[in-house]
């Protein structure tokens, strides 16, 4: 890897100088600060989707820290209410939108073309693009902390009227509000931008003979997640377009007295609401999918039906928005069918887990970390379904709602599911990206006590919920028999916060110090394995060709056809003159920050500001354009063509 | 730049998994994301219809549905104008394909033009603003942002033509196309706001004189200078539009032209839509 | 693919037109889609029943949209993916909005009129910051 | 080695340990757990009892699959576990891939699972949603409408001596064993109207028109609170149910429909004195209820009915409230009928006495919780509208700037006019 040779950009004839206007002079350098603004490999735009999720996680968790301090003791002085109100607003917008989703993202990112054996994704600049967009909405949504405003107070499903300048605005200009609605809006923008790049990625970039049905789970599970966010998120976009007419252009969509109908609100978010928790299950379950066979050692079991559960948990996810409104009075027949639908799920959900532990079953079960957090997994997960199918049953559910039952049943999916396969996913793939392995004592002990702590924190919710604690209230009597059980989860949410911060810690520590691995340190199945770790630049010094289900285990055990194919395609690819890597550019992160800019204005209602925002974006896109896709070459050493250069 | 000599097939791409090329891939996802879009702004302005509010005005006495069945098939025109662009460039065809896309400019420019006409109209003449009703605030939104949609494929036309100027690279250095083309911009911007200013100008002397000779007469005068000035910069736009030199834009940029017209033709297709549920749906 | 499509479709398919692609064929679509919309506009204004009126325009239209999607798309010459990629959008929007319209047309979610807003009675002046 | 050697001893004894020593903390704890005014575990009307049966149901049969599926689960575990080095790196296991009969048995089971569950789904759905046609006849009806942050009911069946269908806030008195059926309205954003021991919730939805039928099986006295993220002091909106038996609701609405309670001043003008009690603000967030209360909270309610004996009030005080009452405005947004008061944006406070809770359901109604509610409002209840007043028109104790600013007080009420104010309230009866 170390003799990568560079020639000059596609198109010219090696030595010539290409002439280019100084405004497309394309950035090269590949450290340093300019690399990483520029940047449009995936490798690297997963990381920074990583790295920015971890550490709005933590912001969450502090917040989720806030929240449950106050809530220790009754009639607690802590926080005021309206502090509370933005804290718990900002915990969920925090953890759903910038955390959970982007670090599934980062992981799209950084190995689902690896398991496709690609060298980048499709658009590359559109994938940086996507990025900044994420954190120019990570900016908007968190601005509020510095100004008067403060932050939106307005609960994460910020039910009209509530949002309207009436009833969320308590001062003239009161920003908080239009925050949130610029910051989702633009957040939305780039999920759907980075979701269409992801979709054209997997269908079009193969690795050839990876047929549809030979994909890692990991990957199709990208792919419906993909396609739920580009379906569902343009019903929010929507929402919030109406919502942000209403508030600065004195429209009447969710104006009560002229008309305006606040259930249509509640209607357009949860079209998109539903399938958005799907969008955070999805990937998990994708990555659950690879952790339990690489360390059962036996390949998915029934993977067939996990893929087309997947799809079918996917495409039944916008059918059964209504149920969280089945308290808003929709009738018999409508609560009845969407009672129905929901349940439905049930059974798809239910095929993956009986397929893990179909995996599992005569397996040669390693009990690393990453194993552990899948397990965890599995149970709770499980559980938090349990309770899903108790709202499911709607005249129960009317007891429910809006209670703390449903707070115990989505943490249960959300950390118990999402984030804990997110965990393992960390540790999975940790070997891979950093060449080094975490120390199994402290992964366990971190596992240990998020496990244990998760469980002392939310358990016990089941329980106040069904004793009548609504949920966001800052405060509550101290006679109605809830406080043992509130003590109870604080002390367990800081058992977790304990256990995030070793998983932390040993984290940073394992990336500085921790042990170095080999190639291939778990006896991996699929394509990502097969390459040195860190992997380099471009991926696959040979685009690997595909013979079955988990390539690369049957690369390791077709050792000598292996090495006959990756000869040819060797020949193959230095007569088309080398490995074709796109090249860095700056428009990217210029066009996102014209909206972060311009959206910045908007909210403050200058104008001029916002167009001049948007002029930037124009010309960003403009010179995007005609820049051009551009490109070079490498040569990695290993892939000259000549005998003897297969990859074991 | 592969070569030109052999032939390329359009409707498949060697380089990819499936054959379809990316963009057109990218640009079928993205026009079923836009179905959830508009779907969803649709609902809204039915569900309000469904659900009148007193004060909402009466919709055919605020509608012109000759102006508007006029708008649609300006619409459909340039549609036809984008599929022969199209056509042309995978052809190779380039000076067809700039002209076509030219006209489909210009067709699309009036479009906007009417609705620019119908909007002002509405609120200075029906007195249906966006504040005043939610049949104002759904129909404006719902109409406004299938506008919007138009502008940018306006835009987006606009960027691809200036586009075909760019030389071919070993020009690159010796040829100031890039200033070119943002003169040739601007002379697109005056043409733009021009057009506007003169389709508004007819369609208001046909609701007020009718189109006779006398009607025709008055609004020739009254828009001379605008008349020359468009006239003026039609005749730069055309001149510009001749092929001088080889130029990086051929055979192979069908896809983008292919992926610029799919996104026009869904425009073209929303407003079918748009004009079937919010318009006609009015008038039985 | 409807039958009003068919009678065009030989052209497009013949190889003595390749030449010059398909510029006869999208001429007559254009023309197709203008004719089609003209008789909309005429259909509406005919003294017949509403749900025929209704019907015969939800199918009009349709067809137009068939029309502008599998030719002027190319979705006809395209691999069958793209075809399906669409659809699935086109299908969950339609399944959304006849949903949702489904939903507002019950009963239930008829909005409440002055009539029985007995009891609720705020001050004027509570309503509408400015 | 050691750090693993900690862990498998921590994982062999310390975990199940500590797990059996949980278990009958949590077995012990459940009954009290689910015990409270607001459990759902102690229906005490028959909507509630059906909600509670379905959710067993739910509870049974995901148990049970969960039995089946987690015991499944740890036995894999703990049978195909890798115990040591050799067996992780022994041959790998056959690489089997699926069997369809097994997934397809197990899918049939679920979808059975999902049968039993949702028959009384359904049939939960059709009980819940209106009074059964067989009582539709004697149900009674109420309309209940969500105001930030307080409750409005009205009993549209009632006159009352303005010949308006008869007001009142924050307590709902009802028949008991009777079908009551509630309209459900909105004033301003969305709320939802919660008695979890009589029935679910329903929201209450601007421009939409909800209900929900209950019934109490036998007089008593219920909590309900607001359900619905409303702003900032939905954890503080909460109402008092009360039901009663047919006797003594009939003399509660008798005296409901009264005009306020009038003590005339005593005729030789007395000195004023304090109240019996004196006030000690206990601070923002301090409770608003006592022991005795929870006790017996019907009793307590009762006992708030009384009106007190001729004699035994300080009649001066309460004349004196009565004129502070209009001079600080109150009047503008409270209406107390047959006295002063014409607003409608506030509670109606024409038998205030008789509750049994104010602000909201916050406060327990003695005269200590009237005196902190009329003096430090803002800390009892951050942002209520009687402190911030309504959007435009309508000032409360404080005055804004254009900036939003609360700069000037409006109304202030010093300990002395408190103590005349809380009296003439209390007379209230
Ligand atoms: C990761 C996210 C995630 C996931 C995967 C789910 C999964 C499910 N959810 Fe959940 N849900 C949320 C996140 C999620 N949810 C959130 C965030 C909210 C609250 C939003 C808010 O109000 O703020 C919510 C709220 C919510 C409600 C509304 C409650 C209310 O507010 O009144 C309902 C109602 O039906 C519901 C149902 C379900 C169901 C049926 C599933 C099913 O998909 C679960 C299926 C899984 C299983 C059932 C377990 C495994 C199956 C078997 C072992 C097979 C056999 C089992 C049976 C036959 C029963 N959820
Ligand atoms: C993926 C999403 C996600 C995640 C991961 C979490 C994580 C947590 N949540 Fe979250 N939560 C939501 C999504 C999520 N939540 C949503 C959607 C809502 C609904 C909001 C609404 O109603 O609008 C909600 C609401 C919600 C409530 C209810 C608030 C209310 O209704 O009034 C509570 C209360 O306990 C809570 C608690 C927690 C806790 C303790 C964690 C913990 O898991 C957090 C763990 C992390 C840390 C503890 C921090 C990390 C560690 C450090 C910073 C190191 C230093 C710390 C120590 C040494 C202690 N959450
Ligand atoms: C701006 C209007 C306004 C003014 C002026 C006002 N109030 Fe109020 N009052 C309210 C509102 C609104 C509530 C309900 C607050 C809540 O519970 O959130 C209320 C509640 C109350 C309650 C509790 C009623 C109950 O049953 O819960 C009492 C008692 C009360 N006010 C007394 C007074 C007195 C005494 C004054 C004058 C010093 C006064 N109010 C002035 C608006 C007003
Ligand atoms: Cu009212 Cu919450
Ligand atoms: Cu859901």
């Amino acid at each position: 890897m170390e003799a990568t040779v560079k020639t000059d950009f596609i198109g010219q004839e090696a030595g010539a100088e290409p002439k280019r206007a100084w405004i497309f002079t394309r950035p090269t350098a590949k450290t340093g600060l300019v690399s990483w603004l520029t940047t449009v490999d995936h490798k690297r735009i997963g990381m920074l989707y990583g790295c920015s999720a971890l550490i709005f996680f933590l912001v969450g968790g502090l917040e989720a820290l806030m929240i449950r301090i106050q809530l220790a003791v009754p009639n607690n002085t802590f926080l005021t209410h309206q502090k509370y109100n933005e804290m718990f607003t900002m915990h969920a917008t925090t953890m759903i939108f910038l955390a959970i989703m982007p670090l599934s993202a980062a992981f799209f990112n950084y190995i689902m073309p690896l398991q496709i054996g690609a060298r980048d994704v499709a658009f590359p600049r559109l994938n940086g693009f996507a990025y900044w967009l994420f954190l120019s909405g990570a900016i908007i949504l968190n601005i509020g902390w510095f100004v008067r405003s403060g932050e939106p107070d307005i609960g994460w499903f910020g039910y009209a009227p509530l949002t309207t300048s009436q009833f969320s605005n308590q001062f003239p200009g009161d920003m908080s509000t239009d925050l949130w609605v610029m910051g989702l809006q633009i957040l939305g923008v780039s999920s759907v931008v980075g979701s269409l790049n992801f979709i054209v990625t997997i269908i079009n970039l193969r690795a050839p003979g990876l047929t549809m049905m030979r994909l890692p789970v990991f990957t199709w599970m990208t792919l419906v997640t993909a396609f739920l966010i580009v379906l569902s998120f343009p019903a929010i976009t929507i929402a919030l377009v109406e919502l942000m007419m209403d508030r600065n252009f004195g429209t009447n969509f969710f104006e009560v007295s002229n008309g305006g109908l606040p259930i249509l609100w509640l209607h357009l978010f949860w079209v998109f609401g539903h399938p958005e928790v799907y969008i955070l299950i999805l990937p998990a379950m994708g990555i659950i999918s690879e952790v339990i066979p690489t360390f059962a050692r036996k390949p998915l079991f029934g993977y067939p039906i996990i893929v087309f559960s997947g799809a079918c948990i996917g495409f039944l996810g916008f059918g059964v928005w209504s149920h969280h409104m089945f308290t808003t009075g929709m009738g018999t027949v409508a609560t009845a069918a969407f009672s129905l639908m929901t349940m439905a799920i049930a059974v798809p959900t239910g095929v993956k887990i009986f397929n893990w532990i179909g995996t599992l079953w005569g397996g040669h079960l390693q009990m690393r970390t990453p194993m552990m957090f899948a397990l965890g997994f599995v149970w709770m997960f499980m559980f938090g379904g349990f309770s899903g199918v108790m709202h499911a049953a709607a005249p129960a559910d009317a007891q429910q709602h809006g209670s703390y039952f449903v707070v115990a049943h989505f943490h249960y999916v959300l950390i118990g599911g999402s984030l804990f396969a997110l965990l393992a996913g960390i540790h999975y793939w940790f070997p891979l990206i950093f060449g080094r392995r975490v120390s199994e004592f402290w992964g366990k002990l971190s596992f240990w006590l998020i496990f244990v702590g998760f469980n002392v924190t939310f358990f016990p919710m089941h329980f106040l919920g069904l004793n009548g604690m609504p949920r966001r209230t800052a405060v509550y009597d101290g006679d109605m028999g809830w406080n043992g059980l509130n003590m109870v989860c604080t002390i367990g949410a800081f058992i977790l916060g304990i256990g995030i911060a070793v998983y932390f810690a040993v984290m940073i520590y394992t990336y500085f110090r921790g042990e170095k691995s080999g190639r291939d340190p778990w006896d991996g199945r699929t394509l990502e394995w097969s390459i040195p770790n860190p992997p380099p630049e471009h991926n696959f010094d040979v685009i690997p060709t595909v013979h079955e289900l988990d390539a690369f285990w049957y690369e390791k055990h077709h050792p000598e056809e292996t090495a006959r194919e990756q000869a040819a395609s060797i020949r193959a690819e230095a007569s088309h003159g080398g490995i074709h890597m796109p090249s860095q550019s700056w428009f990217p992160i210029l066009t996102a920050g014209g909206l972060l800019i311009g959206a910045l204005f908007f909210v403050n209602h200058i104008i001029p500001g916002a167009i001049a925002g948007l002029a930037l974006v124009f010309i960003g896109a403009c010179l995007w354009a005609f820049e051009g896709p551009g490109g070079y070459h490498v040569h990695p050493a290993s892939a000259q063509p000549g005998p003897g250069h297969g990859n074991h | 730049m592969s070569s030109h000599a052999s032939a390329i097939d359009h409707h498949h791409d060697l380089t990819t998994s499936t054959g379809i090329p990316n963009k057109k891939l990218f640009m079928w996802a993205f026009l079923a994301s836009d179905c959830m879009f508009f779907g969803t702004l649709i609902s809204t302005h039915l569900i309000y219809r469904l659900h009148q509010t007193p004060n909402s005005p009466d919709p055919r006495a605020v509608f012109s549905i000759e102006l508007t069945s006029f708008s649609t098939f300006i619409l459909l025109m340039s549609s036809l104008l984008m599929a022969l662009a199209v056509n042309a460039i995978q052809k190779g065809n380039l000076r067809t394909t700039r002209l076509t896309l030219l006209g489909t400019i210009f067709f699309g420019l009036i479009f906007l033009g009417c609705q620019v006409y119908e909007f002002s109209h509405f609120v200075s003449e029906k007195h249906l603003t966006i504040t005043n009703c939610i049949f104002g605030s759904t129909f404006f939104t719902l109409t406004g942002t299938h506008g919007c949609h138009v502008a940018i494929g306006v835009l987006w036309l606009a960027l691809m033509y200036v586009r075909t100027f760019k030389p071919a690279n070993a020009d690159a250095g010796r040829k100031p196309w890039f200033a070119l083309s943002l003169v040739h911009f601007v002379v697109f911007i005056i043409s733009l706001v021009l057009a506007v200013y003169l389709v508004l100008g007819l369609v208001h002397t046909a609701q007020t004189e009718g189109l006779g000779g006398a009607g025709l007469g008055s609004f020739a005068g009254s828009h001379a200078l605008a008349l020359v000035g468009a006239a003026v910069c039609l005749v730069t736009l055309v001149s510009f539009a001749r092929v001088r030199g080889p130029v990086d834009f051929g055979e192979a940029n069908a896809i983008d032209v292919e992926s610029m017209g799919l996104y026009w033709h869904f425009v073209d297709i929303v407003w079918i839509v748009i004009f079937t549920a919010v318009y006609l749906l009015e008038y039985i | 693919m409807n039958a009003a499509t068919a009678p065009a479709l030989p052209a497009a398919a013949e190889p003595a037109h390749a030449d010059e692609g398909k510029f006869h064929l999208f001429v007559q679509i254009a023309m197709i889609l203008a004719v089609i919309t003209g008789s909309e506009i005429v259909i509406v204004y005919m003294p017949i029943g509403h749900w025929l009126v209704f019907s015969l325009l939800a199918l009009l239209s349709a067809v137009k949209f068939m029309f502008v999607i599998f030719l002027f798309m190319h979705l006809r010459w395209d691999k069958a993916f793209c075809t399906i990629l669409f659809f699935i959008g086109l299908i969950l929007a339609g399944g959304t909005m006849a949903a949702l319209l489904a939903l507002f047309r019950a009963e239930d979610s008829v909005p409440l009129t002055s009539k029985d807003l007995v009891g609720l009675n705020p001050p004027a002046d509570v309503r509408g910051l400015s | 080695m050691r750090p693993s050697i900690f862990l498998r001893h921590l994982r062999r004894r310390a975990l199940p340990a500590a797990l059996i020593a949980l278990l009958p903390l949590v077995c012990g704890g459940w009954l009290d757990w689910l015990h409270g005014p607001q459990s759902t575990f102690e229906p005490e009307g028959p909507v509630a009892r059906s909600q509670l049966d379905l959710f067993m149901v739910t509870v049974y049969v995901t148990g049970v699959i969960f039995v089946l599926v987690a015991g499944t689960l740890a036995y894999v575990t703990l049978k195909f576990k890798a115990r040591n080095e050799a067996d992780e790196h022994a041959e790998p296991p056959p690489q089997s891939h699926g069997n369809p009969l097994v997934e397809i048995s197990l899918i049939g089971l679920s979808v059975l699972a999902l049968v039993i569950i949702s028959v009384p789904t359904l049939k939960g759905i059709w009980y819940s949603y209106d009074v059964p046609a067989e009582e539709k006849a004697g149900a009674y009806e109420v309309n209940a409408t969500g105001y930030q942050w307080w409750f409005k009911f009205e009993y549209p069946a009632e006159k009352n001596s303005a010949n308006l269908s008869l007001f009142t806030a924050n307590e709902m008195v009802i028949p008991a064993g009777k079908a009551v059926h509630i309209n459900l309205r909105s004033n301003d954003v969305m709320h939802s109207f919660w008695v979890p021991k009589l029935a679910g919730k329903v929201d209450m939805i601007p421009n939409r028109g909800n209900h929900l039928w209950l019934k109490a099986d036998a007089p008593g006295y219920f909590w309900g609170q607001c359900a619905e993220f409303c702003g900032e002091d939905h954890a503080v909106m909460r109402f008092r149910v009360i039901a009663l038996n047919e006797k003594d609701f009939a003399d509660w609405l008798a005296n409901q429909k009264q005009p306020a309670r009038t003590v005339e001043a005593a005729p030789a003008a007395a000195r004023a004195q304090f109240a019996s009690y004196t006030f000690n603000n206990p601070g923002r967030n301090a409770p608003g209820y006592s022991e005795q209360f929870d006790a017996n909270p019907l009793a307590a309610w009762q006992q708030q009915q009384q009106v007190p004996v001729a004699g035994t009030e300080n009649t001066e005080l309460i004349s004196q409230g009565r004129a502070l009452f209009k001079a600080k405005t109150c009047i503008i947004c409270h209406t107390i009928r047959g006295h002063e008061g014409v607003g409608t944006a506030a509670p109606d406070l024409t038998h205030v006495g008789a509750r049994s809770t104010i602000a909201g359901g916050l406060l327990e109604n003695n005269p200590q919780n009237l005196h902190r509610w009329i003096t430090d409002l803002n800390n009892v209840k951050p942002g209520n509208k009687m402190y911030m007043g309504f959007a435009t028109g309508m000032v409360g104790y404080m005055k804004k700037d254009a900036q939003g600013n609360l700069t000037e007080h409006n109304i202030t009420v010093s300990d002395t006019e408190a103590h005349a104010i809380v009296a003439y309230l209390s007379s209230l009866k």
